[in-house]
């Protein structure tokens, strides 16, 4: 029983690990900060789903669980909210430089 | 104990990034920031001693890690009162810049 | 194995160190920073100081990581700064790594066997009734540290508020963001405030036993009201405000009317009625846990803006 | 000779029973009544009141003089504040000298400022130098000469800047820097002198007494010399005094030459040893004085203004005053310090007339003037000690101290100087009038000083030096009286007929060569300022928060091994 | 168990009460009342140690050190306690009334001295320095010397103009990196000892177990407390600090403010640290100490302001009890006790007379609308009494009778000399001339007449000085001139409760 639980934790930790490397390589890697966000986002929500997955067999209670479940909830939640107003903060930025074009009005 | 010795050695190396940090900032928000990382690594000496210290049924002496809380919150305080202070300079410094071609108004 | 979790732990940790003191711009340094802080928190786990690391991560790097940010947005692009010495950096290397180095050889002569105050603390613990040693330290023990720790929250608050253009220091300080809140953050206010206010509040009751405690709880909630105030779901509140004054003193003022109590009640100031201790400490914490919620959340907010004109 | 059992003129031992407590509360009233009058002027009511009531102040002074017997002693204050007075045959010549003096230019400095908006403020200078004055001669112990002599120096300044003129403001800041540098060599020779004893605040006399056998000897002896020497203006420390006498109005010169240099002079008797022998120490205090008595002369011979001229005298004067201090611990000879403090309180006396007869030159029209230079001539041959005046007194009685010989003959010669000094002066008060006639509220007061002087040193004579005052009317000692001052005169009228064009040496002469000491003190304070910039930095000033924290570590580890 | 101990320091907190839930007006009412009771708290403690002859003790929360945390009073700090006090409620009482009555520009009669905040921080500040006077603990240390820079830190940028805040973040930072070594300084000594109550470590240094690291936590606590006092050559936050802030706060931190972190390195050194520790390191302190008097008083004597003049005189004055180190440790039996005793004496006239001169400085100021030296011309004429209060104060600092400043000064003199230790009595008398100096500059302006001042252009202003506050800022002038009626002999009073012990002082 233990063994197979191990195993589950084995694979989906790994598995979520790898998520984790490829959202961090994107974050490195991506030339556009959207983009950037796009990938840290998505591959860190799988990733965190996938080791909490698979660290579930290892609770010892119910209750423990559950408050893994709800960490990765409220990363859910914090992660999407946050990299919403990210986005529209950088959509945001990038329509004031445009306006701004001649950039000599600026101060010194 | 091995362990505790580690991070006492990386306290040891965070005070001097702390005061290398403190020499160089050109400005008060890199003191502030090299201030926070020699504290931080004093107080994480104190962790060590308070580790070093384990017995009677604890994992680390408890006095220790009480004052590290205290101190975490008065290290807290003394930044946010720098930061408000250089932030006000800055609005201050700021009028006045502006205030050297805007004088005829006021 | 632990132990080399503990060193990769100490090597990043230098590393984000370094990065903060090194970097010459503002915001890359305090993201470094936000990041050295997190880390340092589970250099406290290992420490066995899972208080600490709660303190250290709520408050030395999230509350003090939004006060650094915003001073960050609020800076000039490019200080003016004269160029310093060419030979400061190096020097300033030396004399870091000297210093590095001769703390490293008094830690490693650090007596053996460590001195330590545990076995006096296991032995008065029982009669505070409290679980959590280090919650007996702060309110018990070294009460007194901990309650003018109170104060100097509190005078923080003065002084940031002594900064306001009003010298009376009246009026609402200003938003955090000129603009209306995003549609995202509004609603991760509504939803996530509600939950985090649960947990701030689990945090303070678990403190007497567990890993937790007024100071933990308090940034919770302090972050949770920030987080209000930027989802537009509340407004900054009125320095002026007789019952915001009151929540203020709540904590520094209800812990020193309950030393003086413990006067009346155990002979001794900052002593508690015997057989109510834990009883007593618990309702002194959940007075310091909504002052420090209050103040901290003030603390980031800044100096009211002046008196209002309707 | 008699020394301390100099008895008082007044004879009150009718009243012996009250007679300690009468004493002591003379004493006390004397320094008391300025002091509190001093700050009682802050009442509108009394400052009104004080230009009546100024001519009166020293009497309480001049009657202790007079009464108090010698050598006693009183402590005032219990004795943690420990604050005795005593008077002794100098202090009390000294007091009654300069109680006079205050008394005569009171009244005339009420009548010299009667148009000076500034008036009040001089009359509480006036009153607070009174007092340190009047203190400086009556203290008996340690800390309280101090704080008398600080009292009596810096008051001063008041006085001697009244005018504020350029002129008037450097003289005072020279003043000043000097007094400063004073109290701080005195401060230095107290602390010494008090530690050899087992009290903190000794009696001065039991201090000196303990002086020939102190290891401190020498700084306290050279500090003690340097300090009062410096007060006295002796060579070369006399640069402040021609041009802070020469600043102030009338009056105040009149006080400031009169009684404040004497603070020097009652500094020297109170705090050289009289009775033990100091040979070398004599020597070089004699040898120091006799050259500033003929310094003084020759340098105030080319000066223009008769206040300039008398500060030189006054210069001259107290050079020979050191002289007859030197000659007098060469040999431990007993009585110096009674027949020094007995010539001082003659120069005293005629110094101030000499001062005020100035003024009412000044205010003359030219032929009052020359009447007036008849007097001031008449006084100045007195300093000179012109025989049967009483200035001869005080000159013989100092020869008493001074052996025949090398220094005996330059103190003789000395009096030809003076006396060429003092005939320029006549001519210089002569020359000094303007138009108008003096009013009598100073012509009064002048005259009755010249009068005190003229005839006082005859009256003190034989309780001085206990010798019958016949002694100085003998042919031998006429003619040793007259004969320098026979050649002063007659080189002076040689002067008159063929004078030299000599240019005059500007007042504070030697002052002006130390320019180079004012651009080195500016260039140690440019470089001070601009250190001190640099340390200011914040990375310096970090460096050196760490630097100091590793030498004092280093220090505990490398110096302390068995830690 | 002396409940004083304790009202002593929550006295002052309660005073913040109304302050910050009341109207400012009773606020201030309340906290003046708070600082006079203050006062009255000190004068006891300071009367019962006279008493007793014996330090006062208390343990909070009913747990004996080294787990809890002790109050203790002995002579030294019941001295420093009352002289604190009476400062600070001189200064209170002086920021009560504002400019309203004085010149006829400003309409408001009456109008508000300084605002509810500098009452809040004066009130902190006691509560802060009685802290640092009481304590035992080092780490308790630590919170009020936090305490104390948070409370004055703001005082010095109150009016909030430019140059007064980049002066008080200066400050702020040099005081926190200060203070973060004298942490450093703490966990070694914990890390070491396992306790931070100077009595126990005391008991525990005495035994030499320390070895390098001892002396490397004391050396990194010295320091750090030196950046808090600004002592030569870590002043570099004083003089714009102390020369920008409002009269009144200038006056606290220059006369109270720097003299907490100088008491406690003296208590580190006398009570803490074995005296052959003391004899070794004292040189050094008094190196800095004699440094600080030469090189500041020269700088003080180039100034062309008047409160800058009397900031770098504090950072010259400083050095003063830095002397007294290598004097009082030389185990020399009366002398040191002399120079002990001659040490505290300065601290305290010198927290008088600066108070006093910086209080007039602010008037002058007032007056004059300026505090230009070279226009100053003949001021004594519109501010007779701050003028004199100024030269009252001046008198201690340069050391003439009768004054606190001249009987200290004798004090160290005669120690200096009976121990042979040429250097500092030349030191001394160096401080003094250089003090004079720039006394007697700010006076002998003062008394000229102003309308031979032809270089300003101007005459002296419509104004008169605020009779009233120059009155205060002249009673601390006297005060410091009481001082000097001390008897010039060790005071007994000093030497209560030396060595710290806390035997007897608990139930």
């Amino acid at each position: 029983m233990s063994l197979i639980a191990d195993a589950f934790t084995l694979v989906f930790v790994a598995a979520g690990i790898a998520f984790f490397a490829a959202g961090t390589l994107g974050l490195v890697r991506l030339p556009q900060t959207l983009s950037r966000i796009h990938a840290l986002t998505k591959a860190d929500n799988v990733g965190l789903a996938l080791i909490v997955l698979g660290l579930l067999p290892q609770a010892a209670n119910v209750l423990e669980g559950a408050k893994m479940v709800a960490v990765w909830l409220l990363a859910q939640l914090a992660s999407g909210a946050v990299a919403q107003v990210m986005a529209e903060a950088v959509m945001a930025e990038t329509k004031a430089t445009k306006d701004a074009a001649p950039p000599e009005e600026g101060h010194p | 104990m091995t362990g505790a010795l580690l991070f006492g050695l990386a306290g040891a190396a965070l005070v001097g990034c702390g005061v290398y940090g403190l020499l160089t900032a050109p400005g008060a928000l890199g003191r502030v920031l090299g201030f926070n990382i020699l504290g931080g690594g004093v107080f994480l000496m104190f962790g060590v001693v308070a580790r070093r210290g384990a017995g009677a049924g604890f994992g680390a002496d408890p006095v220790p890690q009480a004052l590290v809380i205290t101190g975490i919150v008065v290290a807290f305080c003394a930044t946010a009162l720098a930061v408000a202070l250089l932030v006000r300079l800055c609005a201050v410094q700021a009028e006045a810049a502006r205030g050297g071609d805007g004088d005829k108004e006021t | 194995m632990s132990l080399v979790f503990d060193a990769v732990l100490c090597l990043v940790l230098l590393a984000g160190a370094l990065g903060v003191v090194t970097t010459g711009a503002a915001r890359p340094a305090v993201i470094a920073f936000i990041g050295y802080g997190l880390l340092l928190g589970l250099a406290w786990v290992r420490l066995a100081a899972v208080d600490v690391a709660l303190t250290e991560i709520a408050i030395g790097s999230g509350i003090s990581g939004v006060v650094l940010l915003r001073c960050v947005r609020a800076l000039p692009a490019e200080p003016l700064t004269p160029a310093p010495n060419r030979m400061l950096k190096p020097l300033a290397a030396v004399v870091s790594i000297t210093i590095a180095a001769a703390l490293a050889a008094v830690v490693l002569a650090l007596p053996e066997p460590a001195p330590s105050r545990a076995a006096d603390v296991a032995a008065a613990l029982p009669a505070t009734d409290l679980g959590n040693p280090v919650t007996g330290v702060l309110l018990v023990f070294r009460a007194l540290d901990t309650l003018l720790e109170k104060v100097v929250l509190l005078l923080s608050l003065v002084g940031v508020w002594a900064l306001s253009r009003d010298p009376a220091c009246r009026g609402r300080p200003a938003p955090l963001s000129p603009e209306p809140a995003p549609a995202p953050s509004a609603f991760l206010a509504r939803v996530l405030a509600p939950i985090g206010v649960l947990v701030g509040l689990y945090l303070l009751w678990a403190g007497a036993d567990h890993p937790g405690g007024a100071f933990q709880s308090g940034a919770v909630l302090a972050a949770m009201g920030l987080l209000l105030v930027m989802g537009d779901q509340i407004r900054t509140p009125a320095a002026e405000s007789r019952g915001l004054r009151l929540l203020l003193l709540a904590g520094p003022f209800g812990f020193l009317a309950v030393g003086f109590a413990g006067w009346a009640t155990a002979g001794v100031f900052l002593g508690y009625p015997p057989g109510a201790e834990k009883a007593v400490i618990i309702a002194v914490e959940v007075a310091i846990t909504v002052s420090i919620a209050v103040t901290l959340g003030l603390i980031v907010l800044g100096p009211p803006a002046g008196e209002e004109r309707p | 000779m008699t020394g301390d059992t100099l008895s008082p003129p007044l004879d009150l031992s009718a009243l012996e029973p009250a007679l300690p407590v009468l004493s002591e509360a003379l004493m006390v009233v004397a320094i008391a009544l300025p002091l509190v009058l001093a700050f009682a002027a802050l009442v509108p009511a009394v400052r009104r009141a004080l230009p009546h009531l100024l001519v009166f102040v020293p009497l309480p002074a001049l009657i202790a003089a007079l009464a108090v017997p010698r050598g006693l002693s009183v402590l005032v204050a219990p004795d943690p504040f420990r604050f005795t007075l005593a008077l002794d045959a100098p202090g009390a010549l000294l007091l009654g000298g300069s109680s006079l003096l205050w008394m005569t230019a009171g009244a005339y400095a009420m009548a010299y400022l009667r148009k000076d908006p500034a008036r009040p403020a001089f009359m509480v200078w006036w009153l607070l130098t009174m007092a340190g004055s009047f203190a400086v001669f009556l203290v008996a112990d340690v800390a309280s000469f101090y704080l008398a002599y600080a009292l009596v120096s810096f008051s001063a300044y008041g006085l001697a800047a009244h005018d504020d003129t350029l002129e008037a403001r450097r003289a005072g800041s020279l003043y000043l820097a000097l007094t400063v540098l004073g109290e701080a060599l005195l401060i230095a020779a107290f602390v010494m002198l008090a530690s050899g004893t087992a009290d903190a605040n000794p009696q001065i006399r039991d201090a000196v007494a303990l002086l020939p056998t102190s290891p401190w000897k020498t700084p306290v002896l050279v500090l003690v010399l340097l300090g009062f020497t410096l007060k006295m203006g002796l060579f070369p420390l006399h640069v402040w005094m021609p041009l802070a006498h020469s600043v102030a109005p009338v009056p105040g010169s009149a006080v400031l030459s009169g009684v404040v240099v004497k603070a020097g002079v009652i500094g020297l008797l109170r705090f050289l040893p009289e009775s033990v022998p100091l040979p070398g120490w004599g020597a070089v205090l004699c040898g120091a004085g006799l050259f500033t008595a003929y310094y003084g002369v020759a340098v105030g011979l080319t000066q223009r203004h008769p206040k300039r001229a008398l500060a030189y005298s006054t210069v001259s004067q107290m050079g020979v005053v050191a002289a007859v201090i030197g000659a007098g611990i060469l040999n431990g000879t007993a009585g110096t310090f009674t027949i020094a403090a007995y010539y001082a309180a003659n120069h005293m006396l005629l110094k101030g007339a000499m001062f005020l007869a100035v003024g009412v030159a000044m205010a003359s029209a030219p032929r009052r003037a020359w009447a007036v230079a008849g007097v001031a001539g008449l006084l100045g041959l007195s300093l000179a000690g012109l025989p049967l005046t009483g200035g001869a007194m005080a000159k013989y009685a100092i020869k008493l101290i001074v052996p025949e010989g090398v220094a005996g003959t330059l103190l003789t010669l000395s009096a030809a100087g003076s006396t060429l000094l003092m005939a320029r002066y006549a001519l210089l008060v002569a020359r000094s009038g303007t138009e108008g006639a003096p009013p009598r509220g100073l012509i009064l007061p002048a005259l009755a000083l010249a009068g005190l002087a003229l005839v006082l040193p005859f009256l003190l004579f034989e309780a001085v030096t206990g010798l019958p005052a016949g002694v100085a009317f003998t042919p031998a000692a006429l003619m040793k009286g007259l004969w320098p001052v026979a050649v002063g005169l007659a080189v002076a009228a040689l002067l008159a007929w063929k004078a030299p064009r000599v240019p005059e040496v500007p007042a504070g002469d030697i002052l002006h060569t130390l320019g180079f000491l004012g651009a080195t003190g500016r260039t140690i304070m440019g470089g001070a300022v601009a250190a001190d910039a640099v340390l200011r930095r914040w990375p310096v000033a970090a460096l050196a928060l760490l630097g100091v924290a590793a030498l004092v570590a280093a220090t505990l580890t490398f110096a302390v091994v068995p830690l | 168990m002396s409940a004083l101990l304790v009202l002593a320091i929550t006295a002052p907190l309660l005073g913040l009460v109304p302050l910050l839930l009341l109207g400012p007006r009773t606020g201030e009412r309340a906290a003046l009342g708070m600082l006079a009771v203050n006062v009255a708290i000190t004068a006891g403690i300071a009367e019962r140690v006279a008493q007793g002859g014996r330090a006062l003790g208390y343990v909070v929360g009913g747990f004996a050190p080294p787990l809890g945390v002790g109050l203790r009073a002995d002579g030294f700090s019941a001295a420093m306690m009352l002289m604190a006090a009476l400062v600070l409620l001189f200064t209170g009482l002086f920021a009560m009334t504002g400019p309203g009555d004085m010149t006829r520009k400003v309409k408001a009669r009456g109008s508000a001295g300084m605002p509810a905040t500098f009452f809040i921080l004066l009130l902190s500040l006691a509560c802060a320095l009685n802290l640092a006077f009481l304590a035992q603990d080092l780490f308790t240390l630590y919170v009020a010397l936090e305490l104390l820079t948070f409370a004055a830190v703001p005082l010095v940028c109150l009016e909030g103009k430019a140059g007064q805040l980049s002066a008080a973040l200066t400050y702020l930072l040099f005081a926190l990196f200060g203070s973060v070594l004298y942490l450093l300084g703490v966990v070694l000594i914990y890390g070491l000892y396992g306790t931070l109550d100077i009595a126990h470590l005391a008991g525990l240094m005495a035994q030499g177990t320390g070895g390098a690291t001892a002396g490397a936590a004391l050396a990194l606590m010295s320091a750090g407390l030196m950046a808090k006092a600004a002592l030569f050559p870590l002043h570099l936050w004083l003089p714009p600090a102390h020369s920008g802030a409002p009269p009144a706060a200038s006056a606290v931190l220059s006369a109270v403010v720097i003299k907490a972190p100088l008491f406690l390195l003296v208590r580190l050194w006398s009570d803490l640290a074995p005296l052959p520790l003391t004899q070794v390191a004292g040189p050094v302190f008094a190196l800095c100490g004699a440094a600080a008097i030469v090189f500041c008083g020269v700088v003080a004597l180039a100034q062309e302001r008047l409160k800058l003049l009397i900031a770098y005189s504090t950072a010259a004055q400083i050095g003063y009890l830095c002397l007294m180190f290598p004097l009082a440790a030389s185990d020399d039996g009366p002398w040191s006790a002399l120079a002990w005793t001659g040490g505290t004496l300065h601290l305290v006239s010198h927290a008088l007379s600066k108070a006093a001169m910086f209080l007039a400085a602010g008037l002058i100021a007032e007056t004059m609308g300026h505090d230009r030296l070279s226009g100053l011309g003949g001021v004594g004429r519109v501010a007779p009494v701050s003028v004199a209060a100024f030269g009252l104060g001046g008198l201690s600092l340069m050391g003439l009778p009768p004054s606190g400043g001249f009987v200290a000064k004798v004090m160290l003199l005669t120690s200096a000399l009976q121990q042979g230790a040429w250097w500092i009595a030349t030191v001394v008398l160096v401080g003094g001339l250089l003090a004079g100096g720039y006394v007697l500059r700010v006076v002998v302006i003062a008394l000229q007449h102003p309308d031979s001042d032809a270089a300003s252009g101007r005459g002296l202003p419509d104004a008169r000085e605020c009779r009233w506050r120059a009155l205060i800022a002249l009673a601390l002038a006297f005060g410091a001139m009481l001082v000097g009626f001390m008897p010039l002999a060790p005071l007994p009073f000093l030497d209560i409760g030396r060595p710290v012990t806390w035997e007897g002082l608990l139930p």
